[in-house]
């Protein structure tokens, strides 16, 4: 029997979930041996033009991370779609958007504005900004669009199966590998490699008060690193966010910060750990409930640092 | 999901079709997903209407069913059973209020129509995720707590010892009888209220069922109906109510006397007093703040001459807790503060006295020992009432206390039988409504009162005419003459109206019940169940729900302690539902809701680390549920799934 | 005195004309007191006397443009004419409780340039005197007390009537408790809130002047020497007035009249040119050296 | 803005408070503009700020959320809870651009019948001026 044929593609991402794949170290040589890889731009040339003359569902298995936020990122996820068995939203970015999804608080104009004219870096005297095509003597030079929202993967193509995570974790990485391999995957839509109860259940502090007094952030107090650090005014997203990552941060004395995302049956991530967190406050009054609030100072970056693509309201107002 | 619903769209008479279109909604109803059947009738509460329901689950078999018509508080149970009686569980039913959340406010029809649409359209959304559930039966607990000894608290406490009921009688004063214990005599009969009174105060002490618990309050008052835990703060009176058998040696010899409060400080009291001679406990208190032992170590001539050793300075606060399974509200009223109304000059003027200081006046144990005088000690030869003080007004109370009409013809009556003075009495109306009252009127009539329709305007001292001088001048629009009439007395007495007690809000909160508007006690409804509260197992009666007069409060005692029994002789009671569950399978042992639960019905299992809902003490309210971060914690009956059916479909279909 | 309390001040049309020396006097106790008047920029009528109640809206426009105008200044406003402070709270008020009002008013106010977010609070001078700056802060100023004046508190009918919650409505005492404060001596003065007859006075004079000798007469009868005001309308009627009493009543008052802030002034120790205690019509001048300057 | 524009408002009305309030509003056949589709729910303290998300996403243009006084719930402080959600709410709505004036947390006793007419009157009157939410959340990217 031929070995599968598989597929890793990333799209608005950072590249850390490639570093996740390459983390399997000696057990990636064991993988290519019994997986036969045909796509992998960051590790090997392949052109586009490669992958649109395969024929349809040719790639037995594609691993798709980062979000969408360009139209050569949607092309690339259709394309993927059509010629793949099986397409996994691999990561945080393709499952729910992600850190390149925090985009989505502002729009295209204010991050090119930013980007391109702002910066004090940025040596731009006459504020060209992209533009998709440009005339030039040669031709016209064509760039892909930047869209004004990012979306997650599943919102562009039909996904088969989620692997969360800010990266997916080494061991969750090569089990899912190993269960491509013997061809032992759920039925379609499951996440996998990763836990179905939030990160306390594997998290090993001590959770006690919880009367939230004050929000603190991590460079404000030396953490106990016994206690829960909610209990410590620290916002953790633990409470919210699903296992599975072995509370890796927890343990270098960090808070969760939500990347492996809701909960199964949690709608909202963000929404969730804002209600959990601010339901405890240590405030009877109005005025009390502010000034608590006041202390989380971001709170779509804090609740949504991952997740605010898939989150109810997806974007700020345009 | 394939569900059958079958919707009913009720026209409430034209209470609903008269701003509905009703049809329109049956047929949108009808074109829903999952929608069997949809039909509009006149009265769905009636028997033909919930037959047509039953019918249709048996022949169609539904297996939903949504009735649009008045809101879920007139009917939501009546139709829980016709759902049961067809063969459903009665919580496979939702209830569409288009009545008083939408065809009662809408002044155009289309607009109603658009509104009821959505709202029989979220119902029927989230019908579909309802579940089958069953009610939880717990037992009754027969003792009843009667918080308030006037005359309602003793009224409910008597029923109910006689009925065999074990009662504890709570009251915050050193003895039971309330306000009814300072009257002078009642209307229209004229009875002596003392005499009338005494004998039940005394049944009271002396009954085997009754635990009279005086001088104290309730603190804390927790649990469920059938169940409840009330928390008693006994005050100390540094008196052995065990020890002491009343014979009031020490009052004799105490050296202080301060004004008395039950007298309105007309009269005086000794630092250890009982507030009247015929007092239920017949067992004095100490007074701290006047005491010399307390308040310079001194004297203790009360030890030194009480034969019975019943006089102990160590006493100190103590709590107990009760086990009871109903609990009466009979805690009162307070009376208008009269210097409030700063034109009728009273606490300004002399000589213008509040009617609870007639009365003490009038009383033949008060500080004048009956004689009705002005304060430097003569006869009144003229003597003006003022109806409705702090009532019917809009800058104070804007209901109407309903007793100052009746006890102001009353003090008319004593005014002329004692004293022969010239009695007038400025009123808005006379509402003598109750059994007798007219004719008691008609009787004033005869005896010459002379009464001024008109609110009075104001009391003033400042005299325009030599006939003014020295005098009080009332002055007031005479309505039926259409002019002002300056009216010089030598005496003003205001009547004054009703006010929820001071601590009313307290109390409310500390039993879990609604105030209304007025800031008396909510009853579940105005005509239907005046003496019950949105509170199963807690009950009203008396001026603490509105003002009353004597009858309607005592009638209001008995009433309430009828419905106690009847919950009582049940022996158990159905708890709804809708409580909170965890799903040990998701709960990953957080804690976030531990601390949420003002009930501390969750509890934290340690070896299987999970939380955990202990459903007898959960009241539903859903607090943990929002809270959950795992989305462990459901409500029934109010599910997330159901929730967000209805916000999708209410956000959908409303225009 | 460094000033501690900011106000936008409105004086209102009186305070021009016929009431200058309560302008005069109300913005030198102030400035003493550390309450900084700033006088509202192109002011306009408040809509006060009869056209509240003939054109409402009309009279709410005008009352809403003040108050724009003294948002824009961020600053809550000052009135010393109740029948100003009357109007200015009552569109304040009822473009609170009123969408459809505030909404109307606000495209008018557009129309102008101006907009109203309903943040300003009206307040009375004696009011802010009487609650914000306290018995010790007058007390600390008052240099030569006003021993013994007797003075009859007089508020008229607007002070607190309908709307002005910071007394009793019936019968107010706030002006009493200045008075103490001054070393003034307020006598009992029953009529203190009761009409003045003013706007009667060119409909029905007859009922009007009546109306003042009643208050001539109790203020008198009361051991009062003089009347202390706070509405200029009253102030005007009582005094301008008392000859016709006299003359209709064959009665001889000749009772001083001060302006609140008059009677402030002269504890402060301003001079009386400085307070405007020289215009008046009913001299004061024999009444004031008997009582304070014989001393 | 259309001129037959009629604000979307969802409310979620505690069973013991608000919604006996909003029926007596009905009872006494108080008028005001009927754009509230009602969601009745045991306690304010039940409203999960996801169901708020829910419903602004769905198309509602205002959610009104009202519960007993404080001090004043049936639970104790069920509504308490809802306040200390609400200001974190209300600052991550900030972020999102939802207008203040859209999401309402109101205090009515169930004697208040008059008072819920006029938040939802006024309510209504403000979403008016604001115009529709049309909350697409950059579906159409």
């Amino acid at each position: 029997m031929a070995n599968p044929k598989a597929a890793f593609y990333w799209a608005a991402s950072c590249g850390g979930c490639e570093i996740a794949v390459l983390e399997l170290g000696k057990g990636l040589v064991d993988v290519s041996k019994k997986v036969d890889i045909i796509f992998w731009p960051v590790a090997l040339d392949f052109k586009y033009s490669d992958v649109e003359s395969m024929p349809d569902k040719s790639i037995d298995v594609c691993f798709f991370n980062g979000a969408i936020q360009t139209s050569e990122n949607e092309h690339m996820a259709k394309l993927l779609r059509e010629k793949s068995k099986t397409l996994i939203a691999f990561g945080a970015c393709a499952n729910s958007g992600g850190i390149p999804a925090l985009a989505n608080t502002t729009s295209r104009e204010q991050i090119f504005a930013r980007v391109y004219k702002e910066t004090p870096t940025t040596d731009n005297p006459n504020g060209i900004i992209p533009e998709t095509k440009v005339q030039m003597k040669e031709g016209v030079l064509t760039i892909p669009e930047f869209y004004n929202t990012v979306r997650t993967l599943d919102q562009t193509v039909d996904v088969d199966y989620y692997v969360p995570g800010c990266p997916p974790v080494g061991e969750q990485v090569a089990a899912v590998m190993s269960s491509v391999v013997d061809g032992k995957l759920p039925p379609k839509g499951a996440v996998i490699g990763a836990s179905d109860k939030s990160l306390c259940d594997e998290c090993k502090r001590v959770k006690g008060d919880r009367k939230i007094t004050k929000i603190v952030r991590i460079y404000e107090i030396v953490p106990d690193t016994v206690k829960c650090l909610l209990d410590q005014g620290i916002i953790c997203m633990g409470p919210a966010t699903r296992g599975g990552c072995g509370a890796q941060c927890l343990s270098a004395n960090m808070p969760c910060r939500g990347c492996y995302g809701a909960v199964p049956g949690v709608l909202d991530q963000g929404a969730k750990m804002l209600s959990a967190l601010s339901s405890n406050f240590d405030a009877d009054t109005e005025e009390d409930a502010t000034r608590i609030a006041d202390g989380v100072v971001d709170p779509i970056g804090t609740f949504y640092r991952y997740t605010l693509a898939r989150s109810l309201l997806r974007r700020s107002k345009a | 999901m394939a569900e059958k619903i079958g919707v009913y769209v009720c026209h409430c008479g034209s209470n609903i079709a008269q701003m509905v279109d009703c049809k329109n909604v049956v047929d949108y109803a009808a074109a829903l997903p999952n929608v069997t059947v949809a039909r509009e009738y006149q009265y769905m509460c009636s028997d033909p209407g919930q037959e047509i329901i039953k019918k249709d689950i048996k022949e169609l078999g539904l297996t939903r069913v949504v009735v649009a018509s008045c809101s879920p508080l007139m009917h939501e149970l009546t139709f829980r059973r016709a759902v049961e009686e067809g063969g459903l569980n009665q919580f496979l039913f939702q209830m569409a209020n288009i009545r008083e959340q939408c065809s009662w406010i809408s002044e155009n029809k289309e607009m109603a129509t658009e509104r009821a649409k959505a709202i029989v359209g979220a119902a029927v959304k989230r019908v579909a995720f309802q579940e089958p559930l069953q009610e939880k039966k717990v037992p009754v607990n027969p003792n009843v707590l009667v918080v308030g000894g006037g005359i309602t608290g003793i009224e409910a406490a008597l029923q109910l010892a006689d009925s065999g009921k074990k009662v504890y009688l709570v009251e915050k004063e050193p003895t039971i009888g309330g306000y009814m214990a300072r009257f002078d005599k009642t209307f229209p009969t004229l009875d002596c209220a003392a005499c009338i009174l005494t004998p039940k105060m005394v049944n009271v002490a002396q009954h085997p069922n009754i635990e009279l618990i005086s001088y104290s309050d309730v603190t804390r008052f927790s649990g469920y109906v059938g169940n409840f835990t009330a928390r008693i703060r006994r005050r100390p009176r540094y008196v052995d109510e065990e020890k002491c058998n009343g014979c009031g040696l020490c009052t004799e010899k105490c050296p202080i006397s301060v004004p008395s409060e039950f007298d309105c400080g007309l009269g005086k009291r000794k630092a250890i007093y009982r507030p009247f001679p015929q007092a239920v406990p017949n067992v004095p208190v100490i007074d701290r703040e006047h005491c010399l032992f307390f308040t310079k170590g001194i004297c203790k001539v009360c030890v030194k001459f009480c034969p019975r050793g019943a006089v102990n300075f160590d006493q100190k606060e103590e709590f107990e807790d009760l086990q009871v399974g109903t609990a009466i509200l009979a805690t009162g009223f307070d009376l208008f503060d009269a210097s409030k109304v700063k034109q009728y000059g009273y606490g300004r003027l002399p000589n213008v006295v509040t009617s609870l200081e007639f009365e003490r006046f009038s009383h033949a144990s008060g500080p004048t020992g009956g004689k009705i005088q002005l304060k430097n000690g003569q006869m009144p030869q003229s003597v003006a009432i003022l109806h409705c003080i702090g009532s019917r007004d809009t800058n104070f109370n804007e209901y109407c206390s309903r007793v100052c009409c009746m006890y102001s013809m009353k003090m008319a009556h004593l005014v002329h039988e004692k004293t022969g003075a010239k009695v007038y009495e400025f009123y808005i109306d006379i509402r003598a409504f109750g059994k007798g009252y007219e004719e008691f009127y008609k009787r004033l009539l005869k005896e010459d009162t002379v009464f001024i329709r008109g609110k009075a305007a104001e009391v003033t001292d400042f005299a325009q005419t030599p006939a003014e001088k020295g005098k009080l001048i009332v002055v007031a629009e005479d309505t039926l003459l259409g002019i002002t009439r300056r009216i010089p007395v030598d005496m003003v007495v205001l009547s004054v109206g009703f006010e929820p007690r001071k601590d009313a809000a307290d109390l409310a909160r500390t039993f879990s019940i609604s105030r209304s508007q007025d800031g008396f006690f909510l009853e579940r409804h105005p005509k239907l169940a005046p003496v019950s509260t949105a509170s199963d197992g807690i009950f009203i009666a008396g001026s603490c729900q509105g003002p009353k007069d004597i009858p309607d409060s005592v009638a209001q005692g008995a009433a309430a302690a009828a419905n106690a029994l009847s919950l009582i002789d049940r022996k158990e009671v159905t708890l709804e539902p809708t409580v909170a569950v965890i799903d040990e399978e998701s709960c990953s042992g957080c804690k976030i809701c531990l601390g949420l639960c003002p009930f501390n019905a969750i509890v934290f299992d340690d070896t299987k680390k999970v939380s955990r809902v202990n459903d007898a003490l959960c009241k539903g309210c859903g607090v943990c549920v929002a809270a959950c971060p795992s989305g462990a914690i459901e409500q029934r009956n109010f599910t997330d799934d159901q929730l967000l059916a209805e916000v999708e479909s209410a956000c959908a279909s409303a225009k | 005195m460094e000033s501690r309390m900011e106000f936008t001040y409105y004086p209102g049309c009186s305070l021009e004309g016929m009431n200058k020396a309560y302008d005069q006097s109300a913005r030198l106790v102030s400035k003493s007191l550390g309450i900084d008047l700033k006088e509202l920029n192109d002011w306009n009528c408040c809509g006060a006397s009869a056209y509240m109640s003939i054109r409402e809206l009309r009279a709410h426009l005008l009352s809403a443009r003040n108050l724009a105008i003294a948002e824009r200044e961020k600053k809550d406003l000052a009135v010393v004419c109740p029948a100003c402070y009357t109007n200015l709270t009552k569109t304040n008020h009822y473009m609170g409780e009123d969408a459809k009002l505030r909404r109307t008013v606000g495209s008018a106010l557009k129309a102008a340039n101006l907009q109203y977010m309903g943040t300003v609070k009206v307040r009375h001078l004696l009011d802010v005197i009487v609650s914000e700056i306290g018995e010790s802060e007058v007390r600390a100023k008052v240099t030569k007390p006003l021993s013994g004046l007797k003075t009859a508190p007089y508020y008229g009918c607007q002070f607190t009537r309908p709307l002005g919650d910071y007394d009793d409505k019936e019968f107010p005492t706030m002006l009493d408790t200045l008075l103490k404060w001054l070393g003034a001596e307020p006598v009992n003065f029953p009529l203190k809130a009761k009409c003045c007859g003013g706007i009667l006075m060119t409909t029905n004079e007859s009922v009007a002047l009546s109306l003042v000798r009643s208050l001539l007469d109790c203020a008198t009868q009361n051991g009062g020497e003089a009347i202390a005001t706070i509405c200029p309308l009253c102030h005007m009627t009582l005094e301008a007035y008392q000859g016709n009493v006299n003359k209709a009543f064959s009665t001889s008052f000749k009772v001083p009249m001060f302006y609140f802030t008059q009677l402030m002034g002269l504890a402060f120790g301003f001079s009386k040119k400085e307070l405007g205690i020289n215009q008046e019509l009913i001299s004061s001048k024999a009444l004031l050296e008997r009582r304070l300057e014989a001393r | 803005m259309s001129s037959n524009y009629e604000p979307k408002i969802v409310g979620f009305l505690c069973k013991w408070c608000a919604y006996t309030g909003a029926d007596l509003a009905g009872t006494s056949r108080i008028k005001y503009p009927p754009n509230v589709t009602p969601i009745r729910v045991m306690c304010s303290g039940r409203v999960d700020p996801v169901l708020v998300m829910k419903a602004l996403s769905s198309g509602a243009d205002g959610v009104l959320i009202a519960g007993c006084h404080p001090g004043d719930c049936h639970y104790t402080s069920g509504n308490v809870k809802t306040i200390r959600r609400f200001k974190l709410l209300q600052k991550m709505l900030d972020q999102f651009g939802v207008e203040r004036d859209r999401v309402r947390l109101e205090w009515i006793s169930a004697s208040e019948g008059e008072k819920y007419a006029q938040v939802v009157e006024n309510m209504t009157e403000t979403l008016r001026t604001l115009g529709p939410l049309n909350w697409d959340g950059g579906k159409e990217a």
